[in-house]
């Protein structure tokens, strides 16, 4: 009993690690960013090659990553982005573009695969990243199995998500955020700079990425399209949350994780994702605007 | 002197480019061996290369142009079964050769494919017995990705686990593709099995064999026994985590002969990267266009049909020592192997086939070497 | 003769707070209504509530003796309800045409619209909304690029194309000159007797200028109902809603 | 002459221009693997005109249009299926797909109705003729029962999106999952050709191109058609405004239910005969890649101009095929497609119609030479 | 304090402003008049650059702004009542008041005068601005603009949909801004009577260009009916 509820909370854990920067991408700024997957790539490449090339260990690869990723969302924000506030669909399909163009220039080698140069750690190959021994060792407290790696990822996933919690509602520069999404014409007459806001917001949401990007390297496999397949189930907690609501992504991955984890273990892994599936349409059926979100009139 | 065009159909971009790429760089390798060895038939060979882009449409398109269009003669293509099921009717519409190199699931008999990757029963009739008998491992938890290859491998070797005596404890699937292994694992830990016999394939062999780790099984107590994991996968994962488990496969590029020495130096000289691993399926890429070459010499011509006529019986020494082409079938006898992975991430071999096997591609439904379904004028449908 | 519309205690509680609280009135057919009321007082829920957007909680509303309660709003609306609301809302993306010929259908159904061209009687309609709205030089603008003012001329011209027998007005003056305001003010006196006209507004110039009956809400309640007159010099009207009283 | 007749004019033009093109071109061309190519691309014009429909017509983006692709595929392809060689072959001399046979618990009678778990399924698909109006109706129906619960419950905007795209996974995962009946990852291959009246349609022959051809002429007229009536005027402004709508006292669900089944069933049809034009069908067609790709290609094209869309998709796909087999952009194809949508999002929001509208609209201003404001935000096409 | 000189605004390819030139003195308040898309909110929505582009000299208190951003002019002490109010309906009124703060130096803080001139608002200070009544969110929207200390402050129609008798202390309330707090105060009204009990100066706007202007006591019946009438 004990063990599926853990098997549940770490797919939750692992869910909310995409979900967390989608929540804030998507929810916070109006944005489908269908490349969210590929700066969880770019986050797990990071780890991979300064494991390589600086032998940065696991711990200082997730701020690493963060900063990465986060500066490659900033670059997004400015060339691509920026010109699409307001045009949802627009930015799904933009980024859709960009999500092929980072795989690729993984995949190409950033190009150099042309002239032959091959850098150890890119290409279209399988990448791995060393975990530290004392995280796959699994241990007991109190005769209680305990999987260290995932322990560490619930934990880590909690702490940002209480850190995303606290600087979304309770620091102005959360406010203004919130503010932007809502009216981005009157929050700049409010005297918000919506364009700078805008830029950290996206930056701080694919951070998160990135650091997911490093965690998820820890038991997947680091190659070019990792992240196609996490984004997907990234957007389905999003919506099912109800877009905007930190609160509902929390909840939504906790749901949709124990369901995934119980259903895997009392019948099969197939049947359960086929289960989620059906639990979303239901979901959205019955609150056709997610779990949490606000009404107005 | 003159030119003989043939296609290559790999996919260099999208999720399986990871190892089609590999397919491809060996294809184009042998054909740059054989033009600098003097052609065939004094001619050079020049590949037409398409890109399948992991997607069966894609290589439905491309596999017509190569033979509508380019009209080659032969094409070296496929990697998933479900690709080479998407070019199959244009190669049997338009009479046209396939040669694909990799280990499928079988059930296929078709006159204008040539088989060179193993067939179930060329990695299954040595290892589960072997499992059993040797390794002492009675009790067997079978699990694969949730496709047409690893349920028919879990077929047959439930078959096979009967006949030895020993039993299968469970038959579970994960999604193709997907890494989520924590609940399949902790259900392998609580079943009370002795081995797991694993037919996963791609990426979610990492994610496997990691949370098996994770969740602190060791691979003495319940060792994996993989029909897929190759040396790519092992790369990839970090060789600790395999350590201790065993594959079964043809072909290892820990086979210790001078030609596969010599085969992986070159490898790694042509795609410019020293740690470039060799694998099963890329093997076969290479030597199959050896046999090829063989067969057209043979003939004097290139048709599809002279081809056809005379691929049968063509025996060539590739890396993994001699292999041949069954006039039967157009598969391909080949060596089974058993290796144990190292923390090295190198096998060894521990156990070996003394010489080639022939393929039964049929063996799931009760071929044998007495009673072949596949025959020279197609499937016997009578036996079946 | 049965009513044009009969609002009985009707009722709305929004977790607790009860925007419209047992309000009763009836209004005749071919009668000009108009709801007076403070800020906030329910006026709009009132008109949600008539129209279906919003679920009441309690009483009814009767079209013509017909219980519409909590219908879905398409049905209504077939019923002979037609609305404007206090935002003006027209289709933004289609011409001013296209937003009128879409109001002139007088079938609900897809598969009998599913044809080219209009009939001769929709034509004429929508001819002499045109002419009477004042609407021709912008006909192939798209809806989206008029001004604020026009918007609501539109909006008032659809429901007069839709012929509505009940028309239910949320502001229609508002942000409109004082002359543009005149001119709605002759509209809808022009439809008086023919329609049954629900209108709300704060403009009291306009007000004096349509009204006969009025009602007044305050807090979701019924406060008064009569001639305009009277209502100008009831003391609690004055208390809550013309007169210097504070801000509530 | 006013602007409007001008525009009309000209939109009439395009698509009489594109109508001769497409039945004329095998006049032009005789090389059998290209006409082949550009039927596959026609069905992808389709494709975009089913999500111009959907999308730019009702404001419905469909994530998951591949879902209606795939069922019309495999109903279409289960009854070419039965009429394969190979599945004549198994011993018996009535049909049993040969997949079937492997799949089969040891022992099982070699029968359709009861070889594996539900393959009584396939028992009508023997007709040809019943595949192929199941790969219109299957389609139709799932799409109408879906859409009526996803419209009348209220449901819009990206969630819709999102139901849509669960659903196709869902049933991906389902084909996949049920390999006895279905054939699971491989698909359905092995299949017999189109048969009408005694003739075989072989994929590469003319008469096939002709099938494909005139099908898209044809549900591009009627597409249009449909969208110039007053429901489809209606249906617009259910985009613009669906609150609007209703006080005007139109049942809004019914109208995006109706256009929604259109666009589902058009999807079918095109399932329908990408199967007989290249002889498979894959789960591979309810990919989630497919079928964002099929909105990339309406978006390119003008998501609010029917032939934009259609045109979209057959350009895009030939503009991947031909950078795709030259030996330069063999491996930087894909770089290079991910750059022409970011620029087309970037740059044409209104794709290539509206690029074209634009230059209508200039060069009519020229003619006329009056000050008459362009309409721009209704899809002209 | 605030001056236009020469100013064109663009919607796109549509131009909605014409040479416009207007200036508001320190202290003034500055009533602008003329018929409905004659481009009123254009000009404030211009004043705060929140046109697709414009063109010409903008200048606060002698400085030229039309190079800054929006949010730098609101900062320079521009603020802005819209038209339709737009509240941010899922923020309570508490943040939707301190939202306007963003542009003050110093803590965000409700300023005093609010809740002086609006009691309910103080007393609802956690209800969502979302489900408040038209009247209640324009007052919210005055608050809101009030919380950044502003210079000039830029009303659009603030009398639309209000009930008379705040009509009326909507009026005493732009008095007392102008008076007891000095603000330069852009009225744009359609309201006539109000614009003159209100305004100390007046500006008639036709096609995007101040064809009148001067102090509201010139303001004429004439130019009324030539400028506003249908
Ligand atoms: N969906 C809702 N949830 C909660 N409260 C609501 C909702 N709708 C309306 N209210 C409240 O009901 C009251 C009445 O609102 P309503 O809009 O009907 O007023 P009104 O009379 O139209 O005012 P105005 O003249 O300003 O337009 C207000 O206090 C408002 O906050
Ligand atoms: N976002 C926009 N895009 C294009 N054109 C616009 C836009 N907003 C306004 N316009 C046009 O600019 C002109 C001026 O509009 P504006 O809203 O400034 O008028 P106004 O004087 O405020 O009218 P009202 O009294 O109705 O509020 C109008 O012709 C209008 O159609
Ligand atoms: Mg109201
Ligand atoms: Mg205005």
């Amino acid at each position: 009993m004990t063990e599926t509820l853990f098997i549940g909370l770490s797919l939750s854990s692992i869910l909310l690690l995409i979900a967390l920067g989608l929540s804030i991408t998507y929810g916070a700024m109006g944005v489908i960013n269908m490349a969210h997957g590929e700066l969880v790539m770019i986050g797990a490449y990071t780890a991979v090659l300064s494991g390589i090339y600086l032998n940065l260990n696991f711990f200082l690869a997730l701020p690493l990553a963060f900063a990465v990723s986060a500066l490659v969302g900033m670059a997004l924000e400015r060339l691509v982005i920026r010109r699409l506030y307001g045009r949802i669909i627009d930015t799904l399909l933009a980024t859709w573009g960009v999500a092929i163009v980072l795989q690729q220039l993984i995949r190409l080698e950033f190009g150099l695969s042309f002239f032959g140069i091959h850098v150890e750690g890119l290409g279209p190959g399988l990448q791995s990243m060393d975990v530290p021994s004392f995280l796959t060792q699994p241990f007991e407290i109190g005769g209680v199995p305990i999987q260290p790696y995932r322990s560490f990822i619930i934990v880590v996933t909690l702490l940002l998500t209480l850190l995303t919690w606290f600087l979304m509602y309770r620091t102005s520069m959360g406010t203004q955020v919130r503010a932007i999404m809502r009216n981005p014409q009157i929050a700049a007459a409010c005297g918000i700079d919506v364009r700078r806001v805008s830029a950290f917001t996206f930056a701080y949401g694919s951070g998160l990425a990135g650091v997911a990007g490093v965690l998820l390297a820890g038991f997947k496999t680091v190659m070019p399209d990792m992240g196609a397949s996490t984004v997907v189930d990234g957007f389905l907690v999003v919506v099912v949350g109800g877009v905007g609501s930190l609160l509902g992504t929390v909840l939504a991955s906790g749901l949709l994780g124990q369901i995934n984890g119980v259903f895997a273990i009392l019948f099969n892994d197939i049947l359960a994702r086929a289960v989620v599936f059906g639990v979303v349409i239901a979901i959205i059926l019955w609150r056709p605007r997610g779990l949490f979100s606000f009404r107005s009139r | 002197a003159g030119e003989i065009e043939v296609g290559v159909l790999f996919s260099q971009t999208g999720g399986l480019s990871i190892v089609e790429k590999s397919l491809a760089d060996a294809t184009l390798m042998a054909i740059e061996e054989i033009n600098a060895a003097g052609g065939v038939n004094g001619m050079t060979i020049k590949p037409v290369v398409e890109d399948g882009a992991s997607d069966p449409k894609t290589f439905n398109e491309k596999a017509s142009k190569l033979v509508l269009r380019d009209r080659v003669p032969s094409v070296f293509a496929c990697y998933t079964s479900a690709s080479r099921k998407a070019v199959l009717p244009v190669f049997e519409r338009r009479n046209n050769m396939l040669f694909y190199p990799t280990y499928y699931e079988g059930f296929e008999c078709s006159k204008n494919v040539v088989y060179t990757g193993a067939v179930p029963n060329q990695q299954l009739s040595n290892f589960i017995p072997w499992m059993i008998n040797t390794l002492g491992k009675k009790k067997i938890f079978i699990v694969g990705s949730n496709y047409i290859y690893p349920r028919e491998m879990a077929k047959v070797s439930k078959i096979l686990i009967e006949q030895n005596g020993g039993e299968w404890v469970a038959d579970e699937y994960l999604e193709l593709g997907h890494s989520e292994w924590g609940a399949m694992v902790s259900k392998i830990k609580a079943s009370g099995c002795d081995a797991v016999l694993s037919n996963v394939v791609g990426d979610s062999v990492i994610a496997f064999y990691r949370e098996f780790r994770n969740q602190g099984i060791s691979q003495e107590d319940i060792p994996i026994c993989a029909t897929v994991t190759s040396e790519i996968e092992i790369a990839a994962m970090g060789a600790e985590y395999a350590a201790g488990s065993y594959t079964s496969f043809p072909y290892f590029q820990a086979i210790d002969s001078e030609e596969n020495r010599s085969f992986i130096e070159r490898y790694r000289a042509y795609t410019g990267n020293p740690n470039a691993v060799t694998h099963h399926a890329m093997e076969s890429s290479y030597f199959q266009v050896y046999l090829w070459k063989q067969a057209v010499e043979a003939a004097g011509e290139a048709s599809p049909d002279a081809i056809r006529e005379t691929i049968g019986g063509q025996t060539f020494d590739a890396p993994n020592g001699k292999v041949m082409v069954d006039p039967e079938n157009l598969h391909t006898y080949l060596t089974p192997r058993i290796a144990q992975w190292g923390e090295d991430g190198q096998g060894t071999i521990i156990e070996a086939y003394d010489e080639p096997v022939e393929p039964l591609p049929y063996v799931a439904y009760g071929e044998t070497p007495e009673n072949l379904f596949c025959t020279t004028d197609g499937l016997d449908s009578a036996k079946l | 003769m049965v009513a044009a519309l009969t609002i009985d205690a009707l009722e709305v509680d929004f977790g607790g707070f009860k925007a419209v609280d047992g309000l009763t009135t009836v209004i005749d057919e071919g009668e000009l209504r108009v709801v007076l009321g403070p800020n906030g007082a329910g006026k709009t829920t009132l008109m949600d509530l008539i129209s279906g957007k919003t679920g009441s909680t309690g009483g009814e509303v009767r079209l013509f003796g017909r219980d519409i309660t909590n219908r879905p709003e398409h049905q209504i609306a077939r019923a002979g309800v037609g609305r404007k609301f206090q935002i003006p809302s027209v289709f933004r993306d289609l011409t001013v045409h296209d937003n009128l010929r879409v109001a002139v259908s007088q079938v609900p159904g897809v598969f009998r619209n599913l044809r080219l061209g209009m009939a001769a009687a929709d034509r004429a309609r929508i001819e002499e909304v045109i002419a009477l709205t004042g609407l021709e030089p912008v006909l192939d603008t798209v809806a989206g690029d008029l001004s604020h003012g026009q918007m609501q001329w539109l909006e008032l011209g659809m429901l007069i194309t839709q012929q509505a027998r009940v028309i239910l007005l949320d502001e229609p003056t508002a942000g409109m000159t004082q002359a543009e305001t005149l001119k709605t003010a002759d509209i809808i006196l022009s439809l008086k007797g023919s329609h049954t006209l629900l209108v709300v507004e704060h403009d009291m110039a306009f007000v004096r200028k349509i009204a006969e009956r009025v009602t007044v809400m305050h807090m979701g309640k019924l406060l008064a109902e009569g001639p305009m007159a009277k209502i100008e010099a009831d003391p609690a009207v004055r208390e809550a809603y013309l007169g210097t009283g504070g801000l509530h | 002459m006013t602007r409007n007749t001008l525009f009309r004019l000209g939109d009439w033009g395009i698509y009489a221009l594109f109508i001769v093109i497409v039945l004329g071109l095998p006049l032009m061309m005789d090389d059998v693997f290209w006409l082949n190519r550009i039927a596959k691309y026609l069905v992808y014009g389709m494709l975009g005109i089913a999500i111009a429909l959907s999308w730019g017509y009702a404001g419905i983006l469909n994530l998951g249009q591949g879902l209606f692709f795939g069922l019309g595929a495999y109903m279409v392809a289960m009854s070419l299926k039965l009429q394969s060689y190979t599945s004549m072959q198994q011993g018996s001399d009535r049909p049993v797909p040969d997949f079937m046979l492997w799949n089969a618990e040891p022992g099982a009678p070699t029968e359709l109705c009861c070889i594996v778990k539900g393959s009584w399924l396939w028992l009508p698909f023997q007709a040809q003729w019943f595949g192929m109006v199941m790969a219109i109706a299957v389609p139709v129906i799932v799409a109408l029962i879906l859409s009526s619960a996803i419209f009348r419950l209220r449901v819009s905007g990206v969630y819709v999106a999102i139901i849509t795209l669960a659903l196709v996974l869902l049933v991906r995962l389902l084909i996949i999952d049920a390999q006895p009946v279905t054939n699971g990852f491989n698909g359905l291959t092995d299949l017999g050709w189109l048969t009408v009246a005694g003739i075989e349609f072989d994929p590469y022959m003319v008469s096939t191109y002709y099938i494909v051809a005139v099908s898209t002429c044809a549900v591009l007229l009627l597409t249009r058609w449909l969208v110039s009536t007053r429901a489809g005027l209606i249906l617009q402004s259910t985009r613009d405004d669906p609150n609007r709508a209703r006080y005007l006292g139109y049942d809004v669900a019914a109208y995006q239910v109706f256009f929604f089944t259109v666009s589902a069933g058009i999807a079918g049809f095109a399932g329908m005969l990408y199967v007989i034009a290249a002889e498979f069908a894959s789960p591979s067609f309810l990919d989630i890649t497919f079928s964002i790709s099929m909105v990339v290609w309406a978006a390119v094209g003008g998501r609010s101009s029917l032939i934009g869309a259609a045109i979209g998709a057959i350009l895009i796909n030939t503009i991947e095929a031909t950078a795709s087999e030259t030996e330069m952009f063999q491996e930087a194809w894909k770089l290079i497609i991910g750059v022409i949508f970011v620029l087309v999002v970037l740059y044409m929001p209104r794709g290539l119609a509206g690029l074209a509208q634009d230059l209508a609209g200039r060069i009519a201003d020229a003619r006329v030479g009056g000050k008459q404001r362009a309409r721009t935000g209704a899809p002209a096409e | 304090m605030l001056s236009l000189a020469n100013v064109d605004s663009f919607y796109g390819r549509s131009q909605a402003l014409h040479a416009m030139t207007i200036s508001a003195p320190r202290g003034a308040v500055l009533g602008i008049l003329g018929r409905n898309g004659v481009g009123k909110t254009t000009l404030l929505r211009t004043i705060l650059g929140l046109t697709d582009r414009s063109e010409g000299v903008i200048a606060l208190g002698g400085t030229p702004i039309e190079a800054f951003p929006t949010h730098e002019r609101a900062r320079a002490g521009i603020a802005y009542v819209p038209q339709g109010r737009m509240i941010i309906p899922d923020f309570t009124i508490r943040e939707n008041i301190l939202m306007g703060g963003f542009a003050a130096t110093g803590a965000r803080r409700i300023p005093d005068i609010v809740p002086e001139l609006f009691p309910y608002l103080m007393d609802n200070l956690d209800r969502p601005g979302g489900v408040l009544s038209g009247g209640q969110q324009q007052q919210l929207a005055i608050a809101r603009a009030l919380a950044c200390k502003p210079k000039v402050l830029l009303m659009d129609e603030p009398t639309e949909g209000i009930q008379p008798n705040i009509v009326a202390q909507i009026e005493d309330i732009i008095i007392r801004l102008n008076t007891e707090l000095g603000l330069t105060i852009l009225l744009v009204e359609q309201n006539v009577a109000f614009v003159r009990r209100a305004a100390k100066a007046f500006a008639m706007i036709e096609h995007g260009t101040a064809v009148e202007s001067g102090p509201i006591d010139t303001l004429t019946d004439a130019m009324v009916h030539k400028h506003m009438a249908i």
